[in-house]
């Protein structure tokens, strides 16, 4: 065991599955270059050494390109871990996401299959509004197309293995301020012992971050080391949040949450997405429409307010929703 | 400007029944369509049949097209069944997308072209995608991306066309330009005169051709496509051509012009081709009748084919989502 | 009064703000060519007759720059009114619209308006799965775009008319069904009476289309049709539907549909718009968030299956939801 | 080569101090982040100040530009206030953004230039946009957009090029070709070796200019804005120049040759400058001294007027969303 960031432990996964397939190829902008960055958050740092510039592949800055040649290539039985930087640039390749590769295979009989991985960064972290948004939710409403949000540096390297053999497009989102030592102040520590030895988590299944019987708390990337400060604080309060990190969206474990809400009899999400017609949305509609009963209080929401991220450090802080304010509702539910 | 030497007579003659079975095809399913027989929206290819069958002639079953919202040509000229695309049309089960996809998304893996992608511009960087296994997995397969003049002007176009020339992919950019996307004359959204000079943006060669005379899109096709597989990257093709009818179902083209289209209608490629073929000897009119007959047949036998073919379960909604469990 | 198409009042709509403001201008693909089709749906049809080619302005077949240059005019005062044929094709603009059109005004200090509005024929209609998704879901998800639903033709001019005069980026959503007379055996014929004299709908005004004491039904764009054929049908066995029609959901009438549910206690939704992270979702959320304690049943969402939408009429018919399956619905509720 | 007759002493000298107002301010930001006082991130123009300040002399404020992730340079030459700039950086309330937007979001509107937008290729349909509705309401504007190499490879630039061109737009495309996007030279992006040669794709002038020279961009600045102004349609401009520094923050551009660096780090537009305006007569090494003494002055009061202002409220996030009406 070692201790590793999320991004050393999704270079870790790249590389292993690199290794061990040669169909697995890296492709998106600055990725490989000698001298150069490793991406936008360092991750294929040290690849292009290894594996060399046809397999860590440097494009133009176009990002519908680089989705479509990675849905290309898939299709042929290459194995594509496709990125754009910022998540907020793949806007502009959304088109080859939704109508090309979470419907090829629908259109072709089956004959098709999809194997590409697109990472894609996301949250709040002090660039401005053009650099900070989440679309974790956007993505889960397309049929078709796999969601995967790891938390925690286990968590990210299992999971992205596991992306990287699905046969489908999977969609994974990664969070700036989880990666580890990228130059910024409000950066998580989040390092943790992740074993040398070879696993996979699968897609689908949610992890009970923390146990605990009064209120069931829903978080995903960032939010759920929110809900984590949450319930340490409250626990000196004698109240016990058990905390749920679906870990992916689609497809989604129903019955984990199902069972903690059974459990609890309370729910709340902690959501930095825009709320409307995003996944806590989602996750509350599917409580209140298969276990409605259970429920001994309504169901919450916390997140941002209906706002473009701002840039100033002050206001940033306000748009995140914090332990702070989970607190603050806990307490009116449990009050 | 034809060289026998260069082609063979059944090359030949394999060619133009591509162009005659696209026709009848063609000219059989607007029928059907007309007398509702048929779901859905149709864009037809009659006029535009010498580019298909041309370039496809000149490629390997294992190597790979990707179409437009206006695919049977191509389809047809790559080897996919008349019984799975007549069925398809139909929104039958033994269609060549079971039915999900109709009209605009025809295609077969199995003959090498994917599903056709009616986002106009969508399927070029598809196209350079499989170029680019191509080249990463050694398999000497070439992908050939068809599309229109109009999708010239979307970004897709722009990003990997510049992607195929940089990475020097084994990919080869068919344009037909048939003057018109949808309603819109070229003079309205292009200032250049050929869509072939865009190549230069890139550094690959484009070159332009008669895309009405089989002859020369099959030589110009023949060199970009072994130009491609050869590994000395892609090329833009423009072929200069004309679609005999409308845009789309009912379309009255009352937006071109009268003697434009006289000019346009009178250099059928079809007839072109044939007495180019019994002037050089390889086709008597004898011969030629046989073929429409034997095509004739084949299409009667598509149509009796999806007619009699089941339609699919509602069910089969839910079916082919993902890999390994659906939904 | 004369009766109307939706297509003929969103063209009446269209053309009466064109008199009245020489700003207002409509741009797109094949809209105004001579002996053309007046757009995808007919709707521009014979308008540059009228305002001329300058004004009926179009476009090379570029969507990220038909809404990038729309924005940019729209910034300058000009009041564009834009279209992209299908809805689908507006995966090329995304970038445009969620990172210029949403955040621009948010950026210069609120010196910069973007008075665009953008025309998104949505919905199934026999043309497969590129021609036929529901974007409204998606767009409601991002802050700074206002979402606009007509289900009628009166609804869909006086909305129109008042999406031009905002001063703010309005994305409004026309169901392919709806238009009238699009050579679509499937089409619904909901041609009514519309007052010549002029009127506007507020944005943000909810409107309850049947009146209802058992169960509150909220539809959009079509499936408000479906749910008023289903009450229609129900009423003979007693039962009566409310249908709310939230006709925006950016800005939501919250007060309409709580105010419903609080009546009857009890709530369905209709959606064809993917369910998953979906604006039924966020009804749902509203609902079982603010008045928990109103609700006699849990609240149930009837929708598409997770799936593209499939070519042939039979999976078609199966993908819609339908009246069938509302009425289902209802009697599992009531009974 | 420089004809002083074209240009009044006045703007050679204004033009000059606009290029050592920059320099000056983008050092001095440099040491300011480095040493903690801002937040995020900066990309800074040093080694491009010709560009920035020899188009934006030859237009009017209510001229239009819009500018990119680099955008400092752009909003000092435009004649956004320093003050304002210098308050944006520090998140005060008094940016010219009130500090929702950062470096990467820099503008005025009050001086005609939108807020930066940060999505690469993403200001150039803008800016496409803000021309067509000059064109429309006759308001004799003109727009200018800003853009990087590496933004050439992107649809956008394709798709609003064409269409500023087939409109005939009131609109000039600057490209700042500095060799590289982030780390990524332009001989890995593209086959051509000047960007300008793109302009042929849409059938409108294309020129290159050395961009370290000021009065070379100034001569062809003002013929391309004059050409746009008159109604005869847009020109793609190419200035050749080079980013003293790194992309961001701390790059230590390791992906850069060293021989490379010599060479273009030699061509410092700004000594360069003043050479040839001693020589010229216009300028003497004393006034040279003394602009630099009245840009230090400035750029401290713009310091200052940015560490004594205050910090947005919390609650400012949920102001300017929609008009009318917060949220
Ligand atoms: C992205 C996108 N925009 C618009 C359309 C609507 N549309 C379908 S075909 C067509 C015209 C295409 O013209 P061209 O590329 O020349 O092909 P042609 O129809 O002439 O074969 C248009 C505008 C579309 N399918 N996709
Ligand atoms: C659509 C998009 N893709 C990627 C990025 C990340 N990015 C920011 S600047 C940059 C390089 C831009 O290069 P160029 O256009 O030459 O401008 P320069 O930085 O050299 O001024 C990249 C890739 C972005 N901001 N937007
Ligand atoms: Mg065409
Ligand atoms: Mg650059």
């Amino acid at each position: 065991m070692r201790r590793l960031s999320v991004a050393e432990a999704v270079r870790e996964a790249i590389a292993e599955e690199m290794r061990q397939n040669e169909k697995v190829f890296c492709i998106g902008e600055d990725i490989g270059i000698e001298g150069g960055f490793g991406g936008a958050f360092g991750v294929t740092q040290g690849l292009s050494e290894e594996f060399g510039h046809q397999r860590i592949l440097d494009t133009p800055i176009a990002e519908a390109g680089i989705a479509g040649v990675a849905i290309g290539a898939a299709i042929m039985g290459m194995r594509p871990i496709a990125d754009v930087q910022y998540g907020d640039f793949i806007f502009v390749a959304m088109d080859q996401l939704i109508n090309n590769a979470a419907k090829l295979r629908y259109l072709s009989k089956g004959k098709i299959k999809v194997p590409l991985v697109m990472r894609i960064p996301v949250g709040v972290s002090g660039r401005g509004t053009q650099h900070a948004q989440s679309l974790e939710s956007l993505l889960s409403h397309i049929p078709g197309l796999k969601i995967v949000c790891p938390s925690t540096p286990y968590d990210a390297k299992g999971l992205l293995k596991s992306a990287i053999r699905d046969d489908n497009p999977v969609m994974v989102f990664e969070h700036k301020l989880l990666y580890g030592a990228t130059g910024r102040k409000e950066a998580l520590d989040v390092s943790m012992d992740v074993p040398k030895e070879e696993y996979l988590i699968p897609i689908g299944r949610a992890d009970v971050k923390r146990e605990g019987k009064d209120i069931t708390i829903v978080g995903l990337l960032k939010t759920v080391h929110t809900a984590l400060t949450a319930a340490k604080r409250l626990k000196k309060e004698g109240i016990e949040l058990e905390v749920i990190d679906p870990r992916t969206l689609v497809p989604l474990d129903e019955e984990t949450i199902l069972k903690s809400v059974k459990k609890t009899g309370r729910i709340i999400i902690i959501q930095e997405d825009n709320l409307f017609s995003g996944w806590g949305a989602e996750v509350i509609s599917l409580v209140t429409e298969k276990i409605f009963d259970y429920l001994d209080a309504p169901p919450k929401r916390i997140g941002p307010p209906a706002t473009p991220v701002p840039f100033a450090p002050v206001m940033e802080k306000y748009y995140v929703p914090d332990e702070e304010d989970l607190i603050k509702e806990v307490a009116k539910i449990m009050g | 400007m034809i060289d026998k030497t260069k082609i063979s007579p059944n090359k030949f003659i394999e060619t133009y029944t591509t162009m005659v079975r696209i026709r009848q095809f063609e000219d059989r399913v607007y029928l059907l369509f007309l007398e509702g027989e048929m779901p859905g929206t149709i864009h037809l290819y009659q006029g535009q049949e010498a580019v298909a069958a041309a370039v496809c002639a000149n490629l390997r079953r294992e190597d790979l097209i990707t179409s437009t919202h206006r695919p049977h040509g191509h389809a047809i000229a790559k080897g996919v069944s008349l019984r799975s695309l007549m069925a398809e049309l139909f929104a039958k089960k033994t269609g060549c997308c079971e039915a999900k996809g109709g009209s605009m998304h025809m295609g077969d893996m199995d003959v090498g072209m994917l599903p056709a992608i009616a986002i106009v511009g969508g399927g070029i960087p598809v196209a350079t995608g499989l170029a680019l296994a191509s080249k990463m997995m050694h398999s000497g397969k070439v992908a050939v991306s068809f599309f229109g003049d109009g999708a010239t002007s979307e970004g897709a176009f722009h990003e990997a066309v510049n992607m195929g020339a940089i990475w020097n992919l084994p990919v080869v950019y068919v344009c037909e330009n048939n003057l018109y996307g949808a309603s819109t004359h070229q003079s309205k959204v292009m200032k250049i005169k050929n869509v072939a000079e865009r190549a230069s943006s890139y550094g690959i060669p484009g070159k332009v051709v008669d895309g009405n005379d089989v002859f020369s899109v099959y030589e110009v096709a023949k060199e970009a496509i072994s130009r491609a597989r050869k590994g000395k990257g892609p090329t833009l093709l423009e072929c200069k051509t004309y679609r005999r009818g409308g845009h789309s179902r009912s379309d009255a083209c009352r937006y071109r012009g009268k003697e434009e289209e006289k000019v346009w209608l009178a250099k059928d490629p079809i007839p072109q081709a044939r007495k180019k073929l019994v002037q050089l000897g390889v086709l008597t009119e004898k011969k030629a009748k046989e073929i429409e007959e034997k095509v004739k047949k084949e299409i009667k036998d598509a149509i009796e084919y999806a007619r009699r073919s089941p339609s699919p379960e509602p069910e089969d909604t839910l079916v082919n989502v993902f890999v390994g469990g659906e939904n």
